[in-house]
């Protein structure tokens, strides 16, 4: 492998032109990336607050820190923030914006002005919502289900429901640019097989993002309409039907959930190769896996319906499905474990968190398998075992990727490296405080504690304790957040100045200045290998003969 | 209420066993796979930790066997899985015949119980050990939810509708249950215990409270009061509407769609929408009856309603032809 | 790639056969077919008239795979959602009844 | 597909070229390949009403068919009439465009334009009949709640609401709510167009659209037929399912 830096030219992209105006008119993809980088942090903040208080609330059977009101508008606020706010765009519109026209050498997204439109809803969005939450708060529960949020919430259910149709729209711009990007603006030599896996999700993000999208705002605008004007589709006292809002939102919602972790696989499989120096093991299949995870995600809506009336048969083929989506996520995580034989296997900061992430979204995923199991879930259902879960994938899974990315690329989006010491020792109390919160929660919800509870029975004592558990590990995982937010802020200055390429790597992104140049390159390149092709093709080994390996 | 390790729920229905099978077998196959693959990361993370700076490993060709491979076996395990599941909850859910019926109907944050033979209930449900027991569940304003952990059942009650769950409760004791669809401010105190009794402390509880009109003979009042015996004859026996006699668990030829299944959702149906499913040789007159009934009210007419199709020796199944109905064609019911 | 020019004759007589459409399916709506022929009458025509518009007035019969497989992948999605959810409200209440 | 498109040869860049594209052509595939993708998104929103129609249309079958034969069917089959000669002067002004003519392509675009307000004007008076026989559903005008008058038997008064025996009025007040749901979508698309149109107008009138460049032009276009199609499954699913059935109430 080559090695060479690329000089740093005096201009960047940070540093080409200065002021407000330069950052909030701005149509680069770089900036915008790190426009978004800034909302969703925010949003996170917030989240997390939520998230904490009600930690605190639970420590104790009866409701002695908040009235019952309030604590449903917590938890309804933590889970709206989290999802909408910031897990959906985190990975597509920050890594995902900075890097896909990067990783396939072009100079921009297709449309720029409207990738900087997608991040001024996003924020209007957003905006609406926060004045949602300080005018008094929403406590319908993320998921909104009729007649309760139409009829029955006094809270501001119409407001946010606006916000969300708002922000639905940031997401489909998003995942528009990128469709049209990643199909017409790929550089010389750059075919299909070529691109990262990065790229791979992130279509298969955008695919969802285009096809999902407009349905949950059809049925947010009839939600806001319904509480506007007392009349409904959704509502059964005016001969509407509640059942039909739910699978409305589900179609949505739940291919929503791989918006949520696409993207997250997508760095998995470029830290995986990258910091074990290996081409991945079976690349096509990790591509395709993919996609075929945006088309069957589209087909197991149902699983969220299984105890609430819906036919007994539709269950059926909905469980059915649902078994065949983990399929390929299956193929995924034992593609990554592959890769690792017989690499050379770095210990980065980075690649702890990519580990992480195989581990708990194995956890996180299998559990889905007693939900999507009919007999189970029914016991399951709404119960603490389902937050487990999904707290399991998003943030056991997704954040950590978040924050393995974040530090992959921090070099190239900041221009200096992180403190690598720090950044392990966090990471290793993130991955204990965040087992610590969320596995107590299986056990609780298989005990039968239903979640979006304010209070629980005072005789069930073991619950307590695991509630108590839950919540030191919650402090645990607080510390292990706060530390990546301090030193990556201080190293924004008093970091190590990185080179262009601080890991020696194959991928595009790497071969141009840290940061990167304005339109990324200064010439287009031309791309003559495969991804993460660390070692001449002519080298490559044919799995199952196991001979022996050349000395490096 | 403990079991006798701390953190597995009460077991005490005759599914529950079954349930955590299938909750075991699932279990066995998470703990299998995650110790798997943890251990073989473990192994690959220290066996191929980077020795030095500059080591390129050789890239290594996919494998299809390998492949194929790591699909089917989960795949075959993932199907065992689904087949075993459904196979449980299509038993766990297939109404039970000559169960005991309760009704409830749930309320901004109350449930409140009707037996068969009147006794009420609130946050409170007694029944006998060893005998199926069927809730006919439905709410006067938002979605809740029917969860009894200790019997591994759960299932949502939507107004607008009728829904069910059963159970045949194997031990005697007391049980929670809880509200398990959020329903607002006092979603998690919308809870309350299951009494399972021995049968015939049951049978003395039950005596102990007769003083209340069962839920049948208080439909019946309801029929004659609310006019529907001016159409449907004083003793439901037809005239300007259809005979009501046997309805119940027929099937109902219609003049407006595919025949249908008379259920209670049905029976409902046809009193608050009567429109939506036109009885043949009927014209659509009846009036909705929707708005003017409380849910409690309407179950009193189902009961009653259901009541006339109760198999008694000296009830003819087949009902006699509607006196004054110009189309004596009267509906096939095949029972 | 160069683009292809439609001209005016073709977009004439996609025209015409529109307007045809239209006052074909007002004269069935008034006819009464048995069952829900009528409704299938109505949309087999609307499909008609929307498939020429997409053809014609918008390129495609002209255009590339990738665009058949856009318009493919909505018209895909638009049945899953459909079917689905028709599977679960077509398939309730067949579970037999219990009678006591 | 897109394979190897960034040829770099391009000898004096267009002025209209963005400058993170190559050349021309991969200027206009993204930006058709953009108006394609969002319509997809257009479809699936829609969609969702579609479905939501499907469903209470099997359940309300009677009250659907009473509710949709008190729509005006003349108006709207000329709204139809109106928009199937915009969408083929849109199509004529895409033709002009492409082939120099910039005369003829400002004069269809014209035509288009007028003929799309002349749909909304028409829509504005069904909505203002609406309004007049009280059938905007719910509190959606609080000074106007949805309350009908129904029609005695025999009575021919159109502005009553005429319904099969029983038929809830409740379940008219759905039909309208999905109307005025799928119609007021259907309008704002149009405006929406409008507005594309004005602009396009006046980019063409000072001549920045060529043979060689006219994507604009084009991509406006697509989304006008796409309007015109939802509005043709709209007219058959809203104004027509229940004809056949007028005489027998
Ligand atoms: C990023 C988010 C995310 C992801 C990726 C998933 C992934 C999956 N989810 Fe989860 N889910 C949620 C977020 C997510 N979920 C949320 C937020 C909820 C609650 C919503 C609410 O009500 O508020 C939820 C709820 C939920 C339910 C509804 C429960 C209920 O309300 O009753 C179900 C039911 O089937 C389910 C199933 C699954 C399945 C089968 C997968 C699969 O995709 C998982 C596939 C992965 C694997 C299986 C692991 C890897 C495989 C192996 C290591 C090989 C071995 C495999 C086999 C032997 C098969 N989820
Ligand atoms: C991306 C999604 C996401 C993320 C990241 C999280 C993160 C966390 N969530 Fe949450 N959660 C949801 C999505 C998410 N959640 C959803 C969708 C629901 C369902 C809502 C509903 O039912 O409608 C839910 C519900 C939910 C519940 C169930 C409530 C109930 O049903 O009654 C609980 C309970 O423990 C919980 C806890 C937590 C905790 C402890 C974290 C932790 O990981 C958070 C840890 C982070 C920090 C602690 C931040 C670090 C510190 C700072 C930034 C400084 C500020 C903080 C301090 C000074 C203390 N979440
Ligand atoms: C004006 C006359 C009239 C009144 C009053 C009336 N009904 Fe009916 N009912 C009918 C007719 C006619 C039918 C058959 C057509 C149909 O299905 O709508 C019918 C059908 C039914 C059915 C379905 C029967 C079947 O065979 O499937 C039930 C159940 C029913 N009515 C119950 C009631 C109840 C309960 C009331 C009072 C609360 C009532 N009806 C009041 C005329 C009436
Ligand atoms: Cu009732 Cu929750
Ligand atoms: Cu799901």
């Amino acid at each position: 492998m080559e090695e060479f830096t690329i000089p740093a030219p005096r201009t960047n992209y940070l540093n080409a032109e200065y002021g407000l105006k330069s950052w909030l008119l701005t149509k680069d993809h770089k900036r915008i990336a790190l426009l978004y980088m800034g909302g969703i942090s925010f949003f996170f903040f917030i989240g997390s607050l939520y998230a904490m208080a009600i930690r605190l609330e639970l420590l104790t059977p009866q409701g002695d820190l908040t009235q019952s009101s309030t604590y449903n508008k917590l938890f309804t606020q933590h889970g709206i923030i989290m999802v909408f706010f910031f897990l959906i765009p985190s990975i597509p519109a920050t890594l995902g914006n900075f890097l896909v026209p990067m990783m396939i050498g072009a100079k921009d997204l297709a449309f720029p002005r409207i990738n900087l439109l997608s991040w001024y809803v996003y924020m209007l969005g957003g905006i609406i919502t926060i004045y949602a939450l300080l005018a008094g708060g929403v406590d319908t529960g993320w998921t909104f289900y009729t007649p309760y949020s139409t009829t029955f919430s006094n809270s501001y259910v119409l407001t946010t429901g606006v916000g969300i149709f708002i922000t639905g729209f940031s997401s489909i711009l998003t995942g528009l640019n990128f469709i049209v990007t990643i199909h017409t603006m790929r550089a010389p030599g750059m075919t299909w097989y070529r691109l990262p896996l990065f790229i791979w999700s992130h279509y298969a993000t955008s695919l969802i993002m285009i096809l999902g999208t407009p349905v949950i705002a059809i049925t947010v605008l009839l939600l806001a309409f319904e509480r506007l004007a007392h009349i409904g589709i959704f509502d059964p006292a005016a001969g509407g039907d509640p059942v039909l809002f739910q699978h409305l939102f589900w179609f949505y919602s739940h291919p929503a959930v791989y918006i949520m972790v696409l993207p997250a696989m997508g760095v998995v499989s470029e830290l995986i190769a990258n910091f074990s120096r290996k081409n991945i093991f079976g690349y096509k299949f990790v591509a395709f896996s993919s996609l075929a995870i945006a088309v069957f995600g589209f087909l197991v809506w149902g699983h969220h319906l299984f105890v609430a009336s819906q036919s007994v048969y539709a269950g059926m083929i909905f469980s059915f499905l649902s078994f065949a989506v983990a399929i390929p996520s299956a193929i995924k995580v034992f593609n990554w474990t592959a890769t690792l034989y017989k690499g050379s296997i770095s210990y980065d900061t980075p690649m702890l968190y990519g580990l992480g992430f195989i581990g708990l979204f194995t956890i996180g995923g299998m559990t889905g398998l007693f939900l999507a199991s009919l007999a189970t879930d029914v016991h399951l259902s709404d119960t603490y075992f389902i937050v487990a879960h999904f707290h399991y994938i998003m943030v056991g899974g997704a954040l950590l990727a978040y924050l393995g990315g974040l530090h992959y690329w921090w070099p190239k989006i900041s221009g200096r490296m992180y403190p690598e010491g720090w950044g392990r020792f966090s990471a290793l109390v993130v991955f204990v405080g965040f087992n610590l919160t969320f596995s107590p929660q299986f056990v609780l919800g298989y005990m039968g504690m239903p979640r979006r509870y304010h209070t629980y029975p005072v005789d069930m004592v073991s619950w307590q304790v695991l509630h108590v558990l839950s919540t030191a590990g919650a402090s645990i995982l607080g510390v292990g957040l706060l530390i990546p937010l301090i030193y990556l802020a201080w190293s924004l200055r008093y970091g190590r100045i990185a080179e262009s390429n601080p890991w020696h790597l194959p991928g595009l992104e790497w071969q141009t200045s840290s940061p990167p140049p304005t339109e990324n390159f200064l010439e287009t390149p031309i791309v003559t290998s495969e991804p993460y092709e660390f070692a001449p093709p002519e080298t490559k080994e044919v799995v199952g003969k196991f001979e022996k390996q050349a000395p490096a | 209420m403990q079991s006798w390790f701390p953190f597995i729920p009460e077991s005490a229905s005759t599914i529950s066993g079954d349930v955590d099978a299938v909750y075991f077998y699932v279990s066995g196959v998470t703990v299998f796979f995650v110790t798997l693959i943890s251990l073989v990361i473990i192994f690959f993370v220290i066996r191929y930790r980077r020795r030095n700076a500059f080591e390129i490993p050789r890239p290594i060709e996919g494998s299809h066997k390998l492949e194929t491979l790591w699909s089917v076996i989960p795949l075959v395990i993932a199907m065992s899985i689904f087949v075993w599941g459904a196979k449980v909850y299509f038993a766990q859910y297939r109404p039970p015949q000559n169960a005991l019926e309760v009704y409830v109907v749930g309320k901004q944050w109350m449930w409140k119980f009707q037996h068969p033979t009147g006794q009420r209930e609130i946050n409170e449900l007694h029944v006998p050990v060893g005998r199926k027991v069927k809730l006919i569940m439905t709410t006067e304003d938002v979605i809740h939810d029917v969860f009894i952990p200790a019997f591994r059942i759960k299932m949502d009650v939507v107004p607008g509708k009728y829904t069910s769950e059963w159970f045949e409760a194997t031990k005697p004791g007391r049980y929670h249950f809880f509200c398990a669809e959020y329903c607002g401010m006092n979603h998690s105190g919308m809870r309350g215990y299951i009494e399972v009794m021995e049968p015939k402390d049951f049978d003395n509880w039950l005596s102990g409270n007769a003083n209340q009109m069962s839920p049948a003979a208080a439909g019946q009042t309801m029929f004659e009061s609310l006019g529907c015996a001016s159409c449907h004859g004083a003793n439901a026996e037809g005239g300007r509407g259809p005979a009501l006699l046997g309805v119940f668990g027929s099937n109902v030829v219609l003049s407006n769609g595919p025949a249908v299944k008379a259920d209670e959702g049905y029976l409902r149906e046809s009193i608050i929408n009567p429109q939506a499913k036109i009885v043949t040789g009927f014209g659509p007159i009846m009036p909705s009856f929707q708005g003017q009934l409380t849910e409690e009210q309407l179950l009193g007419l189902v009961a009653y309603i259901k009541s006339l199709s109760t198999p008694r020796p000296e009830t003819p199944t087949a009902k006699p032809p509607a006196t004054g109905t110009p189309q004596s064609a009267n509906p096939v019911r095949q029972q | 790639m160069s683009e292809h020019i439609v001209y005016p004759r073709v977009y004439v007589g996609i025209f015409l056969i529109l307007l045809v459409g239209t006052v074909l399916t007002v004269l069935a709506a008034f006819r009464d077919f048995p069952g829900p022929l009528n409704a299938v009458v109505a949309l087999t025509i609307a499909t008609i008239k929307a498939t020429f518009v997409v053809l014609y007035f918008m390129h495609v019969r002209y255009s590339g795979r990738l665009v058949w497989l856009v318009i493919g992948s909505a018209l895909f999605w638009l049945g899953i959602m459909f079917a689905l959810t028709i599977s679960d409200y077509s398939s309730r209440g067949w579970l037999p009844i219990a009678t006591t | 597909m897109a394979e190897g498109l960034a040829t770099t040869h391009e000898h004096t860049a267009h002025p209209a070229l963005q400058h993170h594209f190559e050349n021309m052509e991969q200027q206009r595939e993204a930006g058709t390949l953009g108006m394609w993708v969002f319509l997809v998104t257009e479809i699936m929103f829609f969609g969702g009403m579609f479905l939501a129609y499907t469903l209470f249309r099997y359940k309300y079958g009677e009250a659907f068919a009473a509710a949709s034969n008190h729509l005006d069917i003349k108006l709207g089959a000329v709204n139809t009439i109106v928009l199937i000669v915009s969408s083929f002067t849109m199509a004529m002004a895409v033709f002009s465009t492409q082939v120099g003519k910039r005369r003829n392509s400002i004069i269809f675009l014209i035509l288009t334009l007028v003929l799309g307000l002349t749909f909304l004007g028409i829509k504005a008076v069904e909505y203002k009949a609406k309004y007049d026989d009280h059938l905007i559903p719910g509190h959606l005008i609080p000074s106007n709640p949805f309350n009908p008058v129904v029609a005695q038997h025999g009575d021919t008064d159109p502005h009553k609401l005429h319904l099969p025996e029983g038929a809830s009025v409740h379940n008219v007040e759905m039909f309208y709510w999905i109307y005025f749901a799928m119609t007021g979508m259907h309008a704002l698309h149009m405006i929406i167009g409008a507005g594309i149109l004005i602009t396009i107008l006046i980019l063409a009138w000072r001549g920045r659209f060529s043979p060689e460049y006219h994507s604009p032009v084009e991509i406006t276009g697509l989304y006008w037929h796409f309007v015109d199609i939802v509005w043709i499954f709209l007219f058959p699913l809203l104004y027509l399912l229940g004809r056949h059935m007028e005489g027998h109430m």
